[in-house]
Formats: structure tokens, C-alpha cells, sequence
């Protein structure tokens, strides 16, 4: 299976994510600079943290014009998956490919630290491997995670399933509606979310909890294309 | 020499005359020697020039006699102080660069700016040597925030504006230290510090190497920002400081970011001859130093420099201090490929100069020479002065004040909880929780233990970092304030599970003109000298930030010591919380009457005096290499170093991290209060697995190290007896959220 | 050409920076104050000659960049 | 009554965020957009009666907390 971290002009979290990649599931992955306009041998792109185009003007605002969005665009159509982890997150939301927008937080300042989230969804192929319900450590880093989506769309989303992570309850750090953390598209295979499971693969880092989020999309492309295939 | 360009300049016969030049901070003698050096007066641009360079900030004029004192090379110490930043070797082909730097002044009128500006500035010191920036500390000071909005308002800006660089650009920062005291009020300091990484062969220096090579600026045009910010930092903040806001810059991490990356990437293909940061008095310093630095001379043509604004003079340019640009030399051969790679990450980038033979620094714009001066007059010749030093009277008196001699103070459990509340003690989570600690994911050991520890990437090293400096002793005694302040940095690298390697300093003082604050100077420094010197750690670089004054006059004197140390396995990493369930307790050292200068003095009781701990070097390099063996060898379950709070503190925040309780019995013969909150120097707070306590204690005491069996770790509760009698006891919880909430609590309201 | 644009959170959002605003300048004594919204101010030099394809170029960036429409609204306004 | 307050970044102060837009929209196709800056926009709804002494405090209000006077100027506006 073959992995693509996207490069923006900013994105920070570019190394963490194809380590996590390497050390949690040994798979290939290459980074793929924002003007690249062929993502057709990637199974999974992965739009990482960081601060693309300095977050000016609105996080993520400029990024979604790179030219290998149309390709993040055209791969998230065809069915393969797509992560958007925080910065990433709100890229997806300017682009349109996941609903809802990310303002500041709440109390307006930066947030970095370890946060529990109930995984809401786990039949996305992003979350098979956790159960319902279950409480996972994954930590946070960001300014602008406030998931905002208006009142139909918010309930659209729940009856749809497509809220994939909430903040445990009472410890919504950023005031987000009904503690979104993460969200998924109707079809499932795009999926963005505020904390970072890249930096819970290891005991060294605190948490091995972000693991399962590369194991799953990893078992979920393989019974998609045959126990056979290797990769 | 060509006529000035703007009619507002003054001629050299005006500056001369009307002796212009002292609103630049050029004395009437350093005038003279200008005259010398030049065969001419100097004209505008040129005055300009040479009065940046002869500032505090860029010649240490003040202070170069002070810092010949200090030991500046050791086996491990690749690249001593005089290039962007200090490198020492860490093996296996690896060599770790850092640096402190201060922004204190831009802080004190636009905290935001001046705090975010400051981090780009020490990254880029990092980088341009060729290191990949892995880490960033920084090291802060505020008058009391209690019922001080302005306080507050710098407070919350400077950590707002550390964080907004530092987490866009992509460098966790992982530690650090807040003080508050009276002292700093209208002159707050913010130091930061950034840690690199690199490989042996990839070391760059800042020379104008190869008579006829191109020198090259990248980074974002030249703006009118920042004009004599070298010598906005060389004088006394007054009133008038803040009309001095042209000297703000603003910074552009994002821009930032591109310059690091794209430089790394022409490093690293083997491109460039020789890169300086445009720090300090930007353009003048880097190009007249590179040159310096290769004995050659340079040329830069000012029209080429990618500009902001219009109608710019050469004066203008030169002194700009507009953010993130370098200046590098390459061999012409390698032109096509270096602009490629500046072009691929959107970053701007102009051919602006030439490397010369003759050893002048040339300006030409539009056509014309429009200053030609010798390079070694810039760089080498600035006059170097020795103050007039003097014991200040307040030191005379302090020394007959018994610091023990107040009111026995029997609520213990009340005193802890003020002293967790003092905001010197409390909880800096407010703060951190604001920096992005984790990008990178090398971060073993985040914010909140003595030291943080960052992991080298593919190795089983890591690197433990620190700042530290307590400006209260320092202004007791600053000789032995140096000390501890090197001591105590060591300290918290060794209870990290790392062994020391090396320093950097920031010297922050007062006005050098002052005789007080001069010996201030020369004292404080002869104590940090002799501590490197006994703990084996020679300072590699540093900075210097006097006239740190305001209305009500000088600062403590606050040298502040960035410390990187070596762990050579990651298994040694330790932390400071106690682990588990009947864990046994171990205090190393000896405790003494010593309140001088405590957080206990001046929290509980109000006032700063008399004479802080005293400090045995020898003593404290015994008791740090026996911790590190105990802890090599696994001994140790957790390690926390005693400093401000003493004991009673060190064991609350040991009981912090996991909420777990303890009971311990302290036998001692002085006062239970004294005792519990003595800040005697060279003792650290141990725990150890029951079946290790015995091995770890024989360990210490073969070692030559006094410890004691203070209890067990346990429970829910901190329960300290002293003598078998009860002195602290509380649910840890109940300390917890004390400690934890103060400063929150305290900007609220 | 000069255009002005001015870009402001919709009115059923919540806004934090907003709300963050309102509250500090009641603690500073500012008790009048009611609700307070907040959003960017810009203003964009154009090199254009014909107003109205001036303003319908403006619309286009804005629908595209300058505004988010799932929480901004925007307005306009070209002088010179 | 209603106050607008328009806070702008100062003429030679270094604007990141607006040669950022610039950029964008310039590889956007709106090649004609030359220099941006950007700002804020603030509307407060005020609890005032006089208009004089709305227009002090709102001055007030702008110079303790709505603009940062070292890199920013303000104006503003009262309507109502
Ligand atoms: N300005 C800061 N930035 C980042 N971390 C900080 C800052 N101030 C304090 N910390 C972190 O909080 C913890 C406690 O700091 P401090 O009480 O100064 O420790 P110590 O006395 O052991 O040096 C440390 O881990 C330190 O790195
Ligand atoms: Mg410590």
C-alpha cells in the first residue's frame, strides 16, 4: 500500500506522519510537493499538520488552490483514503471535500497537549480497528480546531454517522460543536481531524494510541484488495 | 565620496559639527578614532554604520573583558563563541549547536513582536550553521503580576508571541523558565534559545571566502523596520522608548520557515561558501563580519537589494533589521543551481555583492560610492572599555542580616501552599500549553520536569536542555548567584538522566555605566567562570543585554544559562514525578539555614535579603556525577533537584505528576519552617524501587555524598514530619490545584 | 482602483474573538458595550479601468479566497 | 448606537499576512490586484445616548484595546 504525504509551503507535521507510516505499518510512502499533479499511485494521502502558507488570511484558505489539490480531490472521488490531521483538517474544510469550517478556539489561544476522545465511528476505514465508544489519548496542537457547521449540517452529520471523533466529554478544549474532534464525508474514505495520531505511536512519545489509525487503513485497503495482495 | 541622496541627510561637516553623531551613542572620542580610521569624517551612511557595529550589542565594548574569563574549549567543543553559534561534539560523526539570544528591549514596547522576532533571530543564528534547529527554549522575567494589567499584558503577549513563531516555523519549544519580580516591572526579559543538530562535515562559518564570489541576500525585501535596533539595545529604556517604535519589527514565521528550509537544502547539496543571519544591525553586520572573518573585502550594490519601500537611502538599508535574510557567499559556478532551489521554496533571493581583496566594506547605489570603509575598523577596532566597579552599598549591609531570624512560622501546610502559589513556583502549564512541545515527535521528556529531553533522531541518544538563572541571588551575592545559576542548570541535566556538556549565557544586567552594576557584572561572571571550570561545562557562545533599565533603575542582575547535556541511552532518561506505590524517598545533601533570596522570603515574607545559599563547586560536582551513575545503572525511579521552595516544594511537585502521595520524616536540628524551605544548593530529591534503595544509597555514600532515607512515596496525601513531629500535611490533590491554578487565576482578575 | 472589502462572521455563528472582546472591554469599565463582531478589514490596490468588471472580479475573489461562505460574509466597496 | 472601528496595520510596517493574499490571488488569476493589507473590522453594538461622549470612549476603547498603537492606527464610526 502506498502512502503520499503532501508538502505545502508551511505544513510542518510532513516528517512525523511519514514516520509513523514507517515505524507503524512499514509501508512505502513518498512526500509530494503541492504542485505535484499525479497522486494515481497513492492508496492514501495524508495532509499534514503545520501552518500551510502561514495560516494567513484563514487556515488552510490558500492551500486548498495548490494544484495537487484537484488530484486530493479526484483520489477522494475514486474511493481511495484521504487523512486530513489538523492543519490538513482545515485544508479539506476550505476545499470543500469534508463539511464545516474551523474557527479560533474558544478561549483564542494555541492549545498543545495530550487530549482523550471517544472514537465515535469506527467503521471508517481510518478507525475499524478501535471500538465504539472507546476512550483513546491522542494529543492536540492547534489554534483554529473550533469545529463550526450550521445546525442542519451538525445534524446531518450525526444521523449520518459521520462524526468520527468526539472530545471526551467536559474536556472540550476548543469549543467545538458537540466536541467534534473529527469527521468523516458521507462515503467514509475522507476523513480530518484536529489531533494528531501521528505523535501517539510510541511509549517514548506517551501514547501508542494513534497507531491503530495507520493499522486500520492499512487492514481496510487489504481485505479491499484481496488477503493476497502484499504490500 | 558621493554627496548624500536625501536632502534630509546631515553632510559629514554637519555631523561633525553639530556632532550629530551622539544621538547615534558615538562619543566625542569614538568620533575621533572614526575620523582616524577613515582618513575623512564620516558621512551619514557611514556614521550610521560604525555606530551600530561599535554598539554594546554587536562589540561588547563593555563587556569583552568580562567574558575572556570564561573557559571557551574542552574535548567535546567543535566551534567555541564567535560564530553564530557555539557546536559541540556528541559523537558518532554528530555535533549539537545552540545559542541564547536576547529581545528584551523590542519586548518591553511591542511584546508580541518583540518575543516572536527574538525566536526568529536564534533560529536563524542555528541554521546558518548549518544546523537543523530541533529544539527552542527561552528563559523570561516580568515585574509581579499581581494587580499589574501591564504586566499582565507584556506577560501574555510575549508567550502569545513565542508561540507564534516558534509553532510555525515547526520548532517544538520544549522548556524554559518564568520569574517575576519587582525589578523587571518596565523592563521585562525575554531570552530564547534554539538547539540544532548536524553533522560534522556540514559545519558552515560566516566568512566572505573567494576574492570575486557573489554575495547573495535571500529572505523578504528591506523595510524601513527596525533601524537601529542594535542601538535601541544598547541604551536605558525611559519614557521616550516608546516613541522609538520604528525600532519594531514584525515578524513572518511562515517566511521564516522557507528561508530555513531552502537554506538547508543549499547547504546540504554543498552550495554555499560561507552564510550569516542579518541579525543585528542587519545588513552592516553580516557583510562587514563575513568579511572580517575571511580578512577580504566586500562590495554590495544597494539597488539590487529586493526593497519594500520606496525612495530607501543607503543609510536605510543598511541598518534595516527587517526579519528572516541571510547573506551568503557562493562560487559563481553554483549560481543556477542556488537560485533553482531558492525559486522552488518561493523565497526571494539577489546577487547584491562581490567579494573583494582590498578590506573595505563599499556601498554603491546608484552609481555612486557611497561609503568605503575599512572592515577591520568595523569589526575589530571598536574601543573597549573597563567601567569603574564598585561594591554597591545594599551588599555591605546585607551582610549582617541572619536570614533565619524572622517569626517561626507553624502553619507549614499553609506557608507550601503560598510559596506553590507564588507564581515563581507555580505551575507553568499555562505557559507551555501554548508552545507546540510535540512537532517533530522527538520530544521524550515535554515541558514541566527539570529538563526537557529530545530525542536524536535514529539513535538511542537524546539531549536534555535547560535555562536557568535566579536573579534574586545574583543580586545578593552575584558572584554566588553565577554559581548556583551554572549549578543548578547542571543539576536539572542531571536529574534528566544526561551529563552536562556545555553552556551558553545571556548576560542581562543594568547600565555597565553604573559602578554598582558593573561589578554586578564582574562578579557574576567570575562565579560562572569558576563553575564552568569545576563542572566541566565551557561556555560556547552567548549574548549580552545591559542597560536593562527602567524608571525605578537597573534590574537584578540576571545572568541566564542555557545548559544542553547528553543522554547516551534513552533508557537513562528520568523525570522528576514519583513513580509508584512504595517507592523509597532519598534526599541528597545537606540542608543548612539558608533563606537568603528564597521563594519562602519573598512570597511569605515579603522582602529580598541578606546573602543567598553558598555553594561548594567541588561538593556540587560530586553530588551530580553520583546521581548520574546511580541513575546509569538504574537505580533511580525518579530525580528533581532542589531549587526555589526548597524541599517542601521539591517533594510537592514530585507528587504532582502522577498524584501520588508520600510520607516522609526529616530529622533535623535547625527550625522545622527553616528546614523545609532552606534553599541550600547541591541537593537533589531521589526515589528508587524498594529493592534498589539500599544499592543507591551505598552507591551515594561510596561516592563521597551525604543522603538521607527521608520515607516512602504512597497514598493520596503529602505528609512531612519533621523530627517525628507533623509539619505538611494535605491531599495532594488539594496542593496540586493550587499550584496549578495560580497563574491562571491571577491573569483573570 | 482601490477596493475595500470587508469580510464578517455570520451573524448566527458564534464568535470567539468576538465574545473575547466584549469581555475585556467590560472588565476595563467598558460596561456599554454590547454585542461585538469581528472581521477582517482589506484593502486591494487594482491595476483595473473598468468599474464594473473591476467589481465583478472582486465578487470572484472573494467568493473564491477572501470570504469562507460556511461563516463569513462579505461586502465591498471600489473608489478611485 | 452602532460604532465600526477599522483598524489597519501602519503604512511601513511589514504586513505577512497581506503579501500572502497577494500572492494567492495573484496565482489565482487576479493579476491586477497590486499591493494588500489587511485589517480589522470591529462593530460594537454601545448602550450610549450621547454622541460625544460615545465618540471618547469608543477613542478610549480603541487606544487601550482594540488597536495595538506600536504597529496599527485606527478610525472609526458612529452611526445610530
Ligand atoms: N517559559 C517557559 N517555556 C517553556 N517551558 C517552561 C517555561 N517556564 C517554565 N517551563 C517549564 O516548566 C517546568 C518548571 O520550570 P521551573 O520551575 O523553572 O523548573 P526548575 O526550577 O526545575 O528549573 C520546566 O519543565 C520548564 O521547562
Ligand atoms: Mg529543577
Amino acid at each position: 500500500m502506498r502512502f503520499a504525504v503532501i508538502v505545502f509551503p508551511g505544513s510542518n507535521c510532513d516528517i512525523d506522519c511519514y514516520k509513523a507510516v514507517r515505524e507503524t505499518i512499514g509501508q512505502p510512502v513518498d512526500y509530494v510537493w503541492h504542485t505535484a499533479t499525479d497522486l494515481s499511485a497513492y492508496d492514501a494521502i495524508i495532509l499534514p499538520g503545520g501552518f500551510s502558507y502561514g495560516d494567513y488570511l484563514r487556515c488552510g484558505a490558500i492551500a486548498r488552490f495548490a494544484p495537487v489539490m484537484d488530484e486530493v480531490r479526484r483520489a477522494a472521488e475514486e474511493g481511495r483514503y484521504v487523512l486530513g490531521i489538523c492543519n490538513g483538517f482545515q485544508i479539506l474544510t476550505e476545499a470543500g471535500l469534508l463539511p464545516g469550517a474551523l474557527l479560533r478556539n474558544r478561549d483564542l489561544k494555541f492549545h498543545c497537549h495530550s487530549t482523550l476522545l471517544e472514537v465515535v465511528n469506527n467503521e471508517t476505514p481510518f478507525t475499524r480497528e478501535y471500538a465504539k465508544g472507546e476512550i483513546i489519548d491522542i494529543p492536540i496542537a492547534h489554534g483554529e480546531g473550533n469545529y463550526y457547521c450550521d445546525e442542519e449540517t451538525l445534524a446531518r452529520l450525526e444521523a449520518n454517522g459521520q462524526v468520527v471523533f468526539r472530545y471526551k466529554k467536559g474536556e472540550n478544549p476548543n469549543g467545538s460543536v458537540n466536541d467534534i474532534a473529527g469527521v468523516c464525508n458521507e462515503r467514509r474514505n475522507v476523513v480530518g481531524m484536529m489531533p494528531h495520531p501521528e505523535r501517539a505511536v510510541s511509549e517514548l512519545l506517551g501514547s501508542v494510541d494513534g497507531r491503530r489509525m495507520f493499522t486500520s487503513v492499512l487492514s481496510a485497503w487489504r481485505e479491499r484488495h484481496g488477503a493476497a495482495v502484499n504490500g | 565620496m558621493a554627496q548624500q541622496l536625501t536632502a534630509k541627510e546631515p553632510t559629514a561637516e554637519q555631523i561633525a559639527e553639530l556632532k550629530i553623531y551622539r544621538e547615534f551613542g558615538v562619543s566625542d572620542s569614538e568620533y575621533e578614532l572614526i575620523c582616524k580610521y577613515l582618513g575623512r569624517k564620516p558621512n551619514y551612511t557611514e556614521i550610521g554604520v560604525f555606530s551600530v557595529m561599535w554598539s554594546e550589542h554587536c562589540a561588547y565594548k563593555n563587556s569583552k573583558p568580562l567574558l575572556k574569563k570564561f573557559p571557551v574549549s574542552g574535548p567535546r567543543v567543535l566551534m567555541g563563541p564567535g560564530e553564530g553559534a557555539g557546536i559541540v561534539d556528541i559523537g558518532d560523526n554528530q555535533a549539537v549547536v545552540f545559542k541564547i539570544e536576547s529581545h528584551n528591549h523590542p519586548s518591553a514596547v511591542e511584546p508580541y513582536q518583540g518575543a516572536a522576532t527574538g525566536v526568529g533571530g536564534i533560529i536563524r543564528d542555528i541554521f546558518s550553521m548549518g544546523a537543523r534547529p530541533i529544539a527552542l527554549l527561552n528563559s523570561l522575567r516580568f515585574g509581579r503580576l499581581e494587580g499589574n494589567p501591564r504586566v499582565k499584558y507584556l506577560f501574555e503577549n510575549v508567550v502569545a508571541g513565542i508561540a507564534g513563531y516558534g509553532n510555525c516555523v515547526g520548532i517544538p519549544t520544549v522548556g524554559g523558565e518564568v520569574m517575576f519580580d519587582e525589578s523587571y516591572e518596565g523592563n521585562p526579559l525575554v531570552n530564547a534559545m534554539c538547539v540544532g543538530l548536524i553533522d560534522h562535515d556540514k559545519i558552515q562559518r560566516g566568512v566572505a571566502k573567494g576574492v570575486g564570489n557573489p554575495v547573495f541576500y535571500v529572505g523578504p525585501a528591506t523595510g524601513r523596520d527596525g533601524i537601529h535596533g542594535a542601538t535601541f539595545a544598547s541604551v536605558e529604556l525611559t519614557g521616550e522608548s516608546e516613541e522609538k517604535r520604528s525600532a519594531v519589527q514584525v515578524g513572518d514565521p511562515f517566511m521564516e520557515k522557507l528561508v530555513m528550509e531552502a537554506c538547508l537544502e543549499a547547504i546540504n547539496a554543498g552550495l554555499i561558501l560561507g552564510i550569516q543571519d542579518m541579525g543585528a544591525a542587519g545588513l552592516t553586520c553580516s557583510s562587514s563580519e563575513m568579511a572580517a572573518k575571511a580578512g577580504n573585502g566586500l562590495e554590495l550594490y544597494l539597488d539590487e537589494v529586493p526593497q519594500r519601500e520606496e525612495g530607501m537611502t543607503p543609510y536605510e538599508m543598511m541598518l534595516s533589521e527587517s526579519q528572516e535574510r541571510m547573506l551568503f557567499v557562493i562560487d559563481p559556478a553554483n549560481e543556477e543551481k542556488v537560485r533553482d532551489i531558492f525559486a522552488r521554496w518561493g523565497v526571494p533571493c539577489a546577487k547584491v555583492g562581490r567579494v573583494t581583496d582590498d578590506g573595505r566594506l563599499k556601498l554603491y547605489h546608484r552609481g555612486e560610492v557611497v561609503a568605503d570603509m575599512p572592515v577591520k575598523a568595523l569589526v575589530d577596532d571598536c574601543p573597549v572599555y573597563r567601567q569603574r566597579s564598585e561594591e554597591p552599598a545594599y551588599y555591605r549591609a546585607f551582610a549582617s542580616v541572619d536570614t533565619t531570624a524572622f517569626e517561626e512560622i507553624k502553619d507549614l501546610t499553609g506557608a507550601l501552599k503560598k510559596v506553590l502559589a507564588s507564581p515563581n513556583v507555580a505551575s507553568k502549564e499555562w505557559v507551555y500549553s501554548q508552545y507546540d512541545y510535540m512537532v517533530r515527535t522527538n520530544t521524550v521528556v515535554r515541558p514541566g520536569s527539570d529538563a526537557a529531553v529530545v530525542q536524536v533522531p535514529g539513535t538511542r541518544k537524546a539531549l536534555a536542555m535547560t535555562t536557568d538563572g535566579n536573579g534574586r541571588y545574583c543580586w545578593l551575592d552575584p558572584e554566588i548567584g553565577g554559581k548556583i545559576a551554572v549549578a543548578e542548570a547542571a543539576r536539572n541535566i542531571v536529574c534528566s538522566g544526561a551529563e552536562p556538556l556545555a553552556i551558553t549565557d545571556n548576560l542581562n544586567f543594568g547600565s555597565p555605566e553604573k559602578p554598582e552594576v558593573y561589578w554586578q557584572l564582574e562578579k557574576a561572571t567570575d562565579g560562572m567562570a569558576e563553575a564552568c571550570r569545576v563542572l566541566g561545562t565551557p561556555v560556547i557562545g552567548g549574548n549580552v543585554s545591559l542597560y536593562n533599565e527602567s524608571e525605578k533603575g537597573a534590574i537584578h542582575p540576571t545572568p541566564v544559562i542555557g545548559m544542553v547535556g547528553l543522554v547516551t541511552d534513552l533508557d537513562h532518561i528520568t523525570t522528576q514525578e514519583f513513580k509508584a506505590e512504595g517507592d523509597v524517598i532519598v534526599l541528597v545533601g545537606e540542608t543548612y539555614g539558608e533563606l537568603g533570596g528564597s521563594e519562602l522570603q519573598y512570597a511569605v515574607l515579603g522582602k529580598t535579603e541578606g546573602r543567598p545559599p553558598k555553594i561548594d563547586l567541588a561538593l556540587e560536582k560530586r553530588v551530580q556525577d553520583a546521581v548520574l551513575e546511580a541513575i546509569r545503572r538504574g537505580l533511580v525511579a525518579s530525580a528533581h533537584d532542589l531549587s526555589e521552595g526548597g524541599l517542601a516544594v521539591a517533594l510537592a511537585e514530585s507528587c504532582f505528576g502522577r498524584g501520588l502521595g508520600a510520607a516522609v520524616n526529616v530529622e533535623t536540628s535547625l527550625r522545622p519552617d527553616v528546614a523545609l524551605f532552606s534553599e541550600s544548593q547541591s541537593r537533589i530529591l531521589l526515589s528508587a524501587r524498594p529493592e534498589k534503595a539500599d544499592a543507591l544509597v551505598v552507591l551515594l555514600r561510596e561516592r563521597g555524598v551525604v543522603c538521607s532515607v527521608l520515607g516512602r512515596v504512597g497514598g493520596t496525601d503529602l505528609v512531612v514530619k519533621v523530627n517525628g513531629r507533623e509539619g505538611i500535611a494535605a491531599p495532594v490533590e488539594e496542593l496540586r490545584k493550587v499550584w496549578k491554578e495560580a497563574i491562571p487565576c491571577l491573569l483573570k482578575n | 482602483m482601490k477596493a475595500t472589502v470587508y469580510v464578517t462572521i455570520k451573524q448566527n455563528v458564534l464568535d470567539p474573538q468576538g465574545a473575547a472582546v466584549q469581555g475585556a472591554l467590560h472588565s476595563l469599565g467598558f460596561t456599554e458595550v454590547g454585542k461585538v463582531r469581528i472581521g477582517k478589514y482589506m484593502e486591494l490596490e487594482l491595476d483595473a479601468k473598468d468599474r464594473a468588471e473591476a467589481a465583478a472580479r472582486v465578487k470572484a475573489m472573494c467568493e473564491k479566497l477572501l470570504a469562507n461562505p460556511v461563516v463569513e460574509d462579505y461586502r465591498f466597496e471600489l473608489e478611485g
